[in-house]
């Protein structure tokens, strides 16, 4: 019995530990897939674990990468912060991926960026993010705020002459830094503090009725208002089925959400959100002969016909294409000499333009407005003309706007006053 | 735009006096309506205006409705009856031109500015035109736009019109667009206690606007008007939050009290609680999806059918957790826990292999979308029929618990199981039917769940801890005090949310919740005596 | 004598036996050899081994009130997660200007929210012995007032166990608030050094790790010290049959408190060790599934056993890490269905059921005749 | 209301409900030093409220109850009325199934209990010389070592009793000490009683009127609440009001 019980611990604690074999097999080159598949987070990021299956797919298709196949490394992290770290270390210390893409909350970002700062391995981030970061490991393929939120604020000043608004966000590091820099810039156009109602609701927020009511109250004081909405995932249906039946019209009060896209919508009756906007670098909607070919292959992919696709999705695409082609050009997936050549990799995105990858890592991307059509569609009501740089450090926020991201020579840093020449 | 508007206006007019006597092809705005350039459509919907033709007229409102559809089979621009499809009519001729469902179609598209065009040009349109209600809401799409272009046919239409009602409605729409117009100082007043007779938040919103950049006298008019208005707001705002808190009640009801049943009357810790509620949205999700392909002309009335079946279903899981599992940790409540638990996680994740880890959408039948208003509160028709379900929910339970055979024979085989036995009845079949009816229950509220929430492999988690809390503090084992506690921690939460913001005032619910169970350990509906304290 | 009983007892001299080799192989193994041994112990092992030894420790002392005491508290990962706080805190102290925003006060998530001064509960931190001090203190001074108000007022049962379970959901909600000033959501993270060391470094790591297995063997004998002691006859007297004990005139609330609280502060050392090693620490720590689970790990290796606690919170731990990797679509199946099978077919978990000759402190199922003699 | 008494147990107009229903109806009782009492009644006549009274389980809505004429039993809780000296029989023998009978004996056993002690207690010489005693008295020296769930129901009844030994108390209060008992045992059994009431003042409930005759001691009859009859068993025994309560209108 007690040897019993001293083998089943030590079995236990080592022999647990060692189950995860390592890996051996070095002819094919390894992609991490580093994606909640179960937990809160899943609704979001499957999706997006699927998309890289089908572009490594394909990719192999074209005969791979470097003479070898890829194999994707699927793991689940389980929307555990924590665990997203231990993966991470898994994917790249016994996995020996050449590199990562995923997390989507910025927390799992933040969890793992350590992970990969230590390891120096690459970590491919595919969504819309609150900036002020520049990580050497990781590269940004999502919009930074300059990329989303403040063109969308100018839209709606300009067409919808909005002088009223209601930043309307999830409790976290997102919508607080966003909404931060949108007031900053607001009152920098003269908008009254006054006019400006910021809300903050917690996670999975499902009863609205006070909050949509309270909105309404703001927006009934005689002035144009209009509500730019960072409400996290789960918590938008709730909100957008009581926004249409307390029968706020997108004629009264439009909501701008950065974070609504067409897999949120499909699964919300959208016809009472008629004219609700949304601001993205991706809609699917949107006529070119590449994203027509995606959406295709990805139905096809998926085996689903009305499987939709989003923006986050388009940043795996972009992410994925630079990757690749960083490979070739350094003939080798190590890690630095990918890194090197990923500044100024170009890559067509799926709205007819070509992103850029800059050397503070973030991406160009055009900026899309669209407004909610009853098919669960964008109707692209305004688009950038060019493209626009990521930005990591808003000009908006006092701290940051003295830094500068730039990983080549002088610079060498990701968030620096002063170039570090190494 | 206004100086146009206002030529429409007078076109109008004129057009609405004589009979459509230039027949005018209506063909080409007509495609320009579900064409992409945005500019020409705005210009098509101004053409179509001008001609005053019935036909145009009625072409406007299904596309304001969403009801204009170019058919792709043969481009031709067609009115259905729904959103979604059914029967066609041919805008341009009138003429019926089959059906087709929403596949076939392709739909209109608008913008804001255009909507907001449209709704102009309808209001004008439509102010003499149709039936009261139709009127009436051309009247309010004038109090909302305030176009000063629609005064003179809105004085014309209120010198016409007979019905009191809709008279009313144009007379404050009349002096909505007054208000806000350069004019004569006296009318304006007087507008402005026309709009404040109204009483409601638009009339607040217009006032304050007119308060803002308004003469001096008419600003104070204004003002005085808007004050009356919030103070009589400040008191619906009171009970426009009880009104929240009860409807919030209502979902925590009906979240808690199949946990009530298979928690608190039969002792199980009933992890799983959560995802029976899912599996009940689900199942309205089916069977909508069903409709939807099926039997469209039953879509609207899928609840009816999706809540004895989202009964059955999850009684039926119920039964099989019940028969396979849970029956042998009776009187281990603490194991229960940790076996439902695993089964929660089981369920979830063969929902998500079978569903998908996404949103399914579940529409509200037209029934259940939009607001009525009660004096001035605003109830929105999902939320009222969501507090009407769970009491009638409530009521049937509690008579099926206190009055029938097996309400008897289950109270009986929780109380003495041996003693039941003894008497002949059959204690495992109860057993297997008692949970089942808590399963069911919940199968049910996750019914009407689907019409406020997400309908995801999540939807349960985010009910499970609040029904927990709410048979706690009510009691373990009453009815009664689960229904007092959903609904007492439902009308706190909502009257502390606007106070504390919405993540405070949960915070606090619950730390009043840890302090209530100190003053009764037993929660609100404990009965003391000396069997409960053994 | 036949009230005299081992410190330890044989179960437990094999489990710090075991808990010893870890502590001098492993770091031996990882720093010692070079990688391409064949019995070198890399890094991630050590640092998922260190993990799941902190869930040892949690479990060993969710088990001392639970397995002993019958106190099931559904809420110990707050205690855990107040810990980590305090470490956490701690840690982000010592990232000094070294932040992004270069601060030398202020963490970066105070920064870019506008905060302009320190929130004085911040203070005293950046000194180690402080920030160990409130590992202990803060979450042994919330378990010591939920006791006191709860014990006294004898909330037991379901009752008690829900409330924890409110207990740690307000936390939760409490922590995720940006205007609390620990850091919402993301938590506190980018920690940089311990006591001057580089938390990346393998030494420092190695540290971590025989620091994590030198509390693990000390909460486990400071726990065997409490149930074997007269005390330990008190608490499971009070687990059986907690009326009878009060009408010999024990006071039964004080006994809760007591070890409730005790039970806390280990949790919170757990907690503080678990922080450096894993990198971040956030609200979800608060989440109540993650008591939850720390049930069932106590519950797999069997209650009332200590040993079993820890082993059951290193088995599904380590389940879940192979599973994850290995079978990330359908790994929830398998973890759900090992939930249901242990309380199905080991209802006094695997330790329990292993030494099921010996006599343990877990109340029997009571046979048909005892059932009705009671019902007599 | 001071009181003065002399009386070990005074309890006056002691009125309990539960949800409407009363369990205690101004019940009035005084057990002198040294005294053995009987209380009798039928089903639901408020024999265990009465004890649940006296030992603090159950506040009274009303009344006075008294220990030793001067400790007011109706603040205090079940430990510190327990310290003061008055121990407690159940009904059902409740002991801790999974102590061994030694352990029972010893957490039973007169200390002082705080937690801190308890800690670091180690059992003396004296406090096994007691216990060692009352194993003897209870014969159930052999099986000091097993746990006491595996006892029969007559050894777990006199391992109650032990226990009540140990906590060396002024009064005891004894609920139907010998049902289920064989003839042999209940005789024992009330010869250990009297054996106590030597010392000590002793309250027993039991609806064994043999146990009661054997017992010898004045008896009281409880019914609905209330007091109806108090005197020697024979006399109660041929009171009307008795006689029609126990068989029945």
């Amino acid at each position: 019995m007690n040897m019993k019980t001293a083998s089943a611990f030590a079995g236990a604690a080592l022999a647990a530990a060692a189950m995860i074999g390592p890996a051996v097999a070095q002819d094919t080159i390894k992609v991490g897939i580093l994606h909640s598949l179960s937990g809160t987070m899943a609704i979001s990021e499957t999706t997006l674990k699927d998309v890289m299956l089908m572009l490594i797919e394909e990719q192999n298709k074209k005969g791979g990468l470097l003479g070898k196949k890829l194999e994707a490394v699927v793991v689940d992290p389980a929307s555990n912060w924590p665990l997203f770290a231990e993966k991470a270390r898994e994917l790249i210390s016994q996995q020996k991926v050449a590199a990562v893409f995923g997390c989507w909350t910025s927390v799992s970002r933040k969890s793992v960026l350590p992970v990969f700062e230590e390891l120096n391995s690459l970590l491919f981030y595919p969504v819309q993010y609150e900036g002020e970061e520049s990580s050497r490991n990781v590269f940004y393929t999502g919009a930074a705020p300059n990329q989303q939120a403040i063109p969308a604020v100018d839209y709606l000043a300009s067409e919808e002459k909005v002088v009223r608004w209601v930043l309307a966000g999830t409790d976290y590091v997102y919508p607080r830094t966003t909404n931060k820099i949108l007031e900053a810039y607001l009152k920098s156009k003269g908008v009254k503090p006054e006019d400006i109602m910021i809300n903050y609701t917690p996670f999975g927020h499902s009863d609205w009725q006070s909050i949509v009511a309270e909105i309404k109250k703001f927006g009934s004081a005689g002035k144009k208002t209009a509500v730019v909405s960072t409400i996290n995932g789960d918590a938008n249906v709730p909100f957008y089925k009581e926004l249409g039946n307390q029968g706020i019209k997108a004629t009264d009060i439009p909501v701008v959400a950065f974070s609504v896209g067409e897999e949120e919508l499909a699964g919300i009756d959208t016809k009472p959100l008629l004219g609700h906007l949304a601001a993205w670098n991706y809609f699917m909607s949107v006529k070119d002969p590449v994203n027509d070919a995606f959406i295709k292959q990805w139905q096809a992919f998926i085996k689903n016909p009305k499987r939709v696709t989003n923006d986050p999705m388009e940043a795996h695409y972009i992410g994925f294409t630079m990757w690749t082609q960083a490979v070739l050009q350094a003939g080798t997936t190590d890690v630095n000499a990918v890194r090197q050549a990923m500044y100024g990799q170009k890559a067509k995105n799926l709205t007819g333009g070509i992103s850029v990858m800059g050397v503070n890592h973030h991406i160009s991307k055009p900026v899309l407005i669209g407004e909610i059509k009853g098919d669960g569609q964008f109707n692209t009501v305004w688009k950038t003309k060019d493209l626009v740089p990521g930005a990591a450090w808003s000009p908006y926020i006092p701290e940051s706007a003295k830094l500068t991201a730039d990983w080549t020579y002088p610079w060498v840093c990701g968030g620096c006053e002063k170039p570090k020449y190494n | 735009m206004s100086p146009t508007l206002r030529r429409i206006a007078l076109v109008l007019l004129l057009a609405l006096g004589a009979p459509a006597a230039w027949a005018q092809d209506l063909a080409a705005p007509l495609q320009a309506l579900v064409g992409d350039d945005l500019a020409a459509k705005g210009e098509a919907m101004e053409a179509l205006a001008r001609t005053g033709d019935p036909r145009a007229a009625a072409a406007l409102q299904a596309l304001g409705d969403g009801r204009l559809f170019q058919r792709k089979s043969d481009r031709k621009v067609v009115i259905a009856a729904t959103t979604r499809g059914g029967a066609l009519t041919d805008a341009a001729t009138g003429a019926a031109a089959g059906s087709a469902t929403a596949a076939d179609l392709d739909e209109a598209n608008l913008n804001n500015r255009l909507r907001r065009q449209l709704s102009g040009l309808l209001g004008s349109l439509t102010l003499t035109l149709g039936d009261a209600a139709t009127r009436i809401a051309a009247a309010e799409s004038i109090f909302k736009t305030r176009d000063a272009a629609a005064l003179a046919p809105l004085t014309a239409a209120i010198a016409a019109e007979k019905d009191a009602r809709v008279r009313r409605a144009m007379e404050t729409a009349r002096a909505a667009v007054v208000l806000v117009t350069d004019g004569a100082e006296a009318e304006r007043i007087a507008a402005a206690a026309t709009v404040g007779a109204r009483g409601d938040r638009d009339a607040l919103g217009l006032l304050l606007q007119a308060a803002n950049a308004s003469p001096p006298a008419v600003a104070a008019a204004a003002r005085e008007a808007a004050a009356t208005i919030q103070r009589r707001l400040v008191m619906l705002d009171a009970a426009q939050n009880v009104s929240y808190g009860i409807s919030l009640g209502a979902v925590l009801l009906l979240a808690a009290v199949g946990l009530a049943i298979t928690f608190g009357v039969m002792g199980v810790i009933n992890m799983a609680h959560g995802e029976m509620v899912m599996l009940g949205a689900y199942t309205t999700f089916v069977i909508q999806d069903w409709c939807r392909t099926a039997a469209p002309q039953l879509l609207d009335h899928s609840l009816f059918l999706a809540i004895p079946l989202a009964f059955l279903f999850t009684a039926a899981v119920g039964v099989l957790l019940e028969r396979s599992v849970i029956r042998w940790l009776y009187g281990r409540p603490l194991e229960t826990l940790l076996a439902t638990w695993g089964l929660s996680l089981v369920i979830q994740q063969a929902v998500r292999s079978v569903f998908g880890p996404t949103n399914r959408e579940v529409s509200n039948p037209t029934w259940m979308s939009g607001q009525v208003d009660v004096y001035g509160l605003t109830l929105t028709w999902s939320r009222l029929w969501i507090i009407v379900f769970a009491a009638i929910v409530f009521v049937v339970l509690l008579f099926v618990l206190k009055r029938t055979a097996f309400g008897l024979q289950m109270r009986a085989v929780t109380q003495n199981r041996a003693m039941a036995s003894s008497m002949g009845i059959r204690t495992h079949r109860v057993d297997a039917l008692t949970f089942a009816l808590g399963s069911g229950v919940a199968g049910i509220a996750g019914v009407a769940l689907s019409q406020i929430d997400n309908v995801s492999p999540n939807l349960g988690q985010s009910y499970i801890i609040d029904s927990f809390m709410v048979v706690v503090f009510g009691g373990v084992g009453n009815l009664w005090g689960t229904l007092a506690g959903a609904l007492t921690l439902g009308i706190a939460n909502k009257l502390l949310e606007p106070m504390a913001g919405a993540v405070l005032g949960k915070i606090a619910i619950l730390v009043f919740i840890i302090l209530f169970i100190q003053r009764r350990p037993r929660g609100l509906f404990a009965l003391r005596g000396r069997a409960v304290e053994a | 004598m036949v009230t005299r009983r081992l410190l330890v007892g044989w179960t437990g001299i094999a489990f710090l036996a075991v808990v010893v080799a870890l502590a001098v192989l492993v770091p031996a193994l990882n720093l010692g050899l070079p990688p391409s041994s064949r019995f070198h112990v890399p890094t991630h092992i050590v640092v998922l081994l260190g993990k799941w030894l902190c869930y040892a420790l949690l479990a060993i002392s969710l088990d001392l009130v639970w397995g002993y005491c019958g106190i099931l508290s559904l809420g110990h990962g707050a205690f855990f997660a107040l810990g980590g706080y305090a470490m956490g805190m701690y840690l982000m102290r010592q990232i000094g200007t070294r932040g992004v925003y270069g601060n030398p006060l202020l963490p970066d998530f105070m920064v870019f929210l506008n905060w302009k001064e320190l929130p004085w509960y911040w203070y005293g931190f950046d000194q180690f012995w402080f920030a160990a001090l409130m590992v202990m203190l803060v979450p042994g001074a919330l378990a010591f007032l939920f006791g006191w108000f709860a014990f006294r007022s004898r909330v037991t049962g379901v009752y008690l166990s829900i409330i924890t379970q409110a207990l740690t959901y307000a936390l939760l909600l409490a922590f995720f608030r940006n205007d609390m000033g620990f850091g919402g959501n993301n938590g506190l993270t980018d920690f940089r050094e311990i006591l001057g060391w580089g938390v990346r470094e393998p030494g420092t790591r190695a540290a971590l790790f025989v620091a994590t297995c030198v509390a693990l063997a000390g909460g486990f004998v400071a726990a065997r010290a409490m149930v074997v002691s007269r005390l330990g006859l008190v608490l499971v007297a009070v687990r059986d049959a907690e009326s009878r004990t009060r009408f010999l005139g024990w006071r039964v609330d004080r006994f809760k408190v007591f070890v409730f609280t005790a039970s806390a502060v280990m949790a919170g050392i757990a907690g503080a060790l678990y922080v450096p090693q894993v990198g971040i620490i956030n609200p979800s720590e608060f989440a109540p599934t993650n008591s939850i689970e720390a049930v069932i790990w106590v519950a797999v290796g069997g209650r009332g056993t200590l040993v079993g606690a820890a082993l059951g919170a290193v088995l599904v731990n380590g389940f879940k890490t192979w599973l994850t990797g290995a079978f990330p679509e359908v790994w929830l199946f398998a973890l759900g269905a090992l939930f249901v099978a242990v309380t199905l077919f080991l209802p006094k978990g695997i330790l329990g059921t292993l030494g099921g000759r010996r006599r343990r402190p877990v109340p029997p199922t009571p046979t048909p005749a005892e059932s009705r003699a009671a019902a007599e | 209301m001071p009181v003065e008494t002399s009386a070990v147990l005074y309890l006056d107009g002691v009125d309990v409900s539960f949800d409407g229903f009363r369990a205690l109806n101004g019940l009035s009782l005084v057990v002198e030093p040294g005294e053995m009492r009987a209380i009798i009644g039928p089903n639901g006549a408020g024999k265990t409220t009465m004890m649940d009274v006296v030992t603090g389980r159950t506040r009274p809505d009303s009344g006075t109850v008294l220990f030793a004429g001067v400790h007011d039993l109706s603040r205090l809780d079940e430990a510190a009325i327990a310290e003061l000296g008055i121990g407690r029989k159940f009904q059902r023998p409740t002991v801790f199934e999974m102590h061994t009978v030694w352990d029972n004996l010893l957490l039973a056993l007169k200390q002082r209990r705080s937690v801190f002690r308890c800690l670091t207690a180690r059992t003396t010489a004296a406090e096994r010389a007691r216990l060692d005693e009352i194993l003897g008295v209870t014969r159930l020296g052999d099986l000091r070592g097993l746990p006491a769930g595996i006892l029969s129901h007559g050894q777990k009844q006199w391992l109650e009793i032990g226990m009540l030994l140990a906590q060396d108390p002024a009064l005891l209060l004894v609920d139907e000490p010998v049902a289920g008992m064989t003839d042999s045992e209940t005789e024992q059994t009330a010869m250990l009683l009297r054996d106590i009431n030597r010392t000590r003042s002793v309250v027993v409930v039991e609806h064994d009127m043999s146990f009661v005759r054997a017992l010898g001691v004045r008896v009281t009859v409880l019914h609905e609440g209330s007091v109806i009859a108090e005197g020697s068993l024979d006399a109660v025994s041929a009171n009307e009001r008795v006689v029609e309560v126990y068989l029945g209108r």
